[in-house]
């Protein structure tokens, strides 16, 4: 159990380097993913911990792969949009005010 | 949890595959590489439900994920950034996301250390069944919501991507 | 699988200027490939991911259904014509159209 | 620890003591890791084998029916009735020079075309051949063999823009949205057999199949669907768009070569034999049938199947490619909700 801790732990930390610092809004959703992915691994994990009969973590999990489905949807029309509007998906140069 | 020794070492090989290939999703500065990683991050999740004994959530992770969501990724890169020939732009406060990231592993890592965990439960054999029907008793509000946000981000996507209103 | 490993040492290997070239009919290449293409890839692409996401989920419930009453029916009912609504919405809107 | 696991999780399905071989004590391949390491490679080399062969003969029933159908003779010249023809062909790819584009993305072309052949592979794993017997039984069996060739799509795509070519890259864009598109209405067929065997294992499959009858007379609609979507997801006639010689040379492999593209023949075919086998499991009772041994009629059937398959290849016009999408969402998808609402009041009705 410690060693699932552990890794999901690590891969929450690398999934927010990712955010922080990369300006690509396509890396930025992938680093996204990233974290919902560790978060994901606790759910399943912890499934077993507490009412394993009930499975609400694997619920939960799915319910969590679902929305980042959904949210990857969204997100990259939205980067599609802004990049017919900009012509860049990079997000530090986007300047709404010049759009 | 993990009960025998190879199902450790597996998980642990797994998780290994998983934290180079997040690494690198991250770190590259070609934006294919980072998505070709992050497909092999996916998968090397979806091994370690597996071994969770959760094997209908990792396949579903693959279906949905490296199914969906990667080919959704592919093409929307394919309809934007695609002819980019130069690798991508490294924003300037890597060292301030490097101290919080660092922060932020080694806070989890010694929660995972520090934590007091119960034994685990047995888990029913037959996860799919089991699944089916908390779906349909506890869990129906997760059920239908889950369909209303579908509905919602597709009505939300084509509105975006097309550019008009509702 | 041994074979295959061989036959990667005594296949020729003669690259040539020509032959490394893309092929397109033996037409020079003139505009450059990977640029931005036809959005409505990405429609399709949409809808695809929201349908993935039902189908799995139907998957999930679909195994106790056989066993089940008709309100259980009733409820994987109301979860499938939420999302049809979806699908009906994009027609309607013509994101269906390949253009 | 304490040891509370399910049993699907034991590595005991690697085993071969079934076997039954004197020489081999097969107790010794479950005590070490690397026992287990060789145990799951003989496996791989087994499962690739069967693959490799079926897809052998496949592609010769092919030629043969093709040639009697256009009033040709077909391959005649290597061994009886041109029998070695496809074994020569497997040689002449792998020693043929593997050309790779200056151009093209080293990483991505060389992975592509293993995206594309190896979830074929390996979705044969879960086939029911005989009526309890297969290679190995998930409790989601079935779900798995959706799920793992869904990577194919991103082979595809992933193929088309590394070979920096502007056919290869709208052949890839094309082929994908083809074969998603394909994708939701198949999965859908197939949750209607799922609700009526009740179970997503391949081998209890067989046996709701043996407990009532063949599910292709309960749901003919979703065999209809799931045939004509697993074509038009293989890209084969009359679906064939990616690849329409006319139009785009060669679609997404016009760059690929020797052994690099028979790879992606080879995946092709595999996973159209892997449907077929699957669509015996799935709608025709798998391997169950009077007299003979079930691999036998599994094999029959599947054969039929096949050559089913093959006659269309040759007897239809090739599609629009926008026909092709509002075939694909205007039609089959609608077609095959309506199809899960009817198979609730089937299902209903049976049991």
């Amino acid at each position: 159990m410690t060693l699932v801790l552990v890794f999901s732990g690590l891969l929450f930390a690398i999934g927010t380097y990712g955010v922080l610092t990369r300006r690509n809004a396509i890396t930025l959703l992938i680093s996204v993913e990233i974290l919902m992915n560790a978060a994901n691994l606790n759910f399943v994990a912890f499934s077993r911990l507490w009412e394993p009969e009930l499975m609400t973590g694997q619920v939960f999990a799915l319910v969590g792969i679902s929305i980042a489905a959904c949210e990857a949807a969204v997100g990259l029309a939205l980067i599609l949009a802004i990049f017919r509007r900009f012509g860049t998906t990079d997000v530090g140069r986007i300047d709404f005010l010049r759009g | 949890m993990l009960d025998s020794d190879v199902q450790i070492a597996l998980f642990a090989v797994f998780g290994g595959i998983a934290v180079l290939a997040a690494l690198a999703a991250v770190l590259t500065r070609y934006l294919m590489r980072s998505i070709v990683a992050f497909g092999a991050f996916l998968t090397a999740i979806a091994g370690q439900f597996y071994l969770l004994a959760a094997d209908f959530v990792a396949l579903i992770q693959i279906f949905v994920y490296v199914g969906g969501v990667v080919v959704l990724i592919l093409f929307a890169l394919m309809l934007s950034a695609v002819g980019q020939k130069h690798p991508l732009a490294v924003s300037e406060h890597r060292g301030l996301g490097a101290v919080v990231a660092y922060a932020v592993g080694g806070w989890l890592v010694w929660a995972a250390f520090g934590a007091d965990l119960p034994e685990a439960g047995e888990v029913p054999g037959e996860t799919v069944a089991f699944l089916g029907r908390a779906f349909l008793d506890q869990q129906l509000v997760a059920f239908e919501v889950i369909g209303i946000i579908l509905l919602a981000a597709v009505v939300a996507a084509l509105v975006i991507v097309r550019g008009e209103r509702l | 699988m041994v074979p295959l490993l061989l036959f990667r040492y005594i296949r020729p290997q003669h690259p040539s200027a020509v032959k490394i070239e893309p092929y397109e009919s033996g037409v020079v290449q003139t505009t450059a490939p990977r640029r931005p293409f036809h959005m409505a890839y990405y429609n399709f692409a949409l809808v695809f991911i929201v349908f993935e996401v039902e189908t799995v989920l139907l998957f999930a419930v679909s195994p106790v259904l056989r066993d089940a009453s008709w309100m259980d029916l009733l409820k994987a009912g109301i979860f499938i014509v939420l999302v049809a609504d979806g699908l009906f919405y994009a027609w309607r809107k013509g994101a269906l159209v390949w253009k | 620890m304490e040891v509370n696991w399910p049993d699907w999780l034991d590595f005991d399905w690697l085993d071969l003591s079934w076997l039954e071989l004197p020489w081999i004590d097969t107790n010794w391949f479950h005590d070490n890791w690397y026992g287990l390491l060789l145990l799951g490679f003989f496996w791989g080399v087994v499962v690739f084998t069967m693959v490799g062969a079926l897809t052998a003969v496949y592609v010769y029933v092919e030629r043969k029916v093709s040639a009697r159908i256009q009033g040709r003779l077909g391959p005649m010249e290597t061994g009886p009735h041109g029998l070695l023809q496809t074994l020569v062909d497997v040689v002449k790819l792998a020693v043929k020079e593997d050309v790779r584009p200056a151009a093209a993305d080293a990483l991505a072309f060389r992975l592509a075309p293993l995206l594309v052949v190896v979830p074929a592979i390996m979705a044969f794993v879960v086939v029911p051949f005989g009526v309890p017997m297969v290679i190995r039984d998930l409790n989601v069996g079935i779900l798995y063999f959706l799920a793992v060739p869904s990577v194919t799509g991103v082979g595809l795509l992933l193929a088309g823009w590394a070979s920096y070519d502007n056919y290869s890259f709208l052949g890839g864009l094309r082929a994908s949205a083809q074969f998603i598109s394909y994708e939701i209405p198949r999965t859908l067929a197939v949750v209607t057999v799922v609700m009526l065997a009740g179970s997503l294992s391949s081998a209890r499959l067989i046996e709701a199949q043996a407990d009532t009858t063949w599910f292709v007379l309960l749901l003919p609609l979703s065999f209809v669907i799931y045939v004509v979507t697993t074509l038009a997801e293989v890209n084969r006639v009359p679906f064939d768009i990616p690849e329409a010689e006319s139009e785009l040379v060669a679609g997404f492999h016009t760059e690929y070569s020797g052994f690099r593209w028979s790879l992606f023949f080879l995946g092709e075919y595999a996973s159209l034999t892997t449907a077929s086998a699957f669509a015996v499991a799935l709608f025709f009772g798998g391997g169950l049938g009077p007299f003979l041994p079930p691999v036998v009629w599994f094999v029959l059937k599947t054969a039929v199947i096949i050559f089913f398959a093959v006659v269309l290849r040759f007897t239809l016009p090739r599609f629009r490619q926008d026909q092709l999408m509002a075939l694909a969402w205007k039609y089959f998808l609608p077609l095959s909700l309506v199809n899960l609402l009817l198979a609730g009041l089937v299902m209903k009705a049976v049991f």
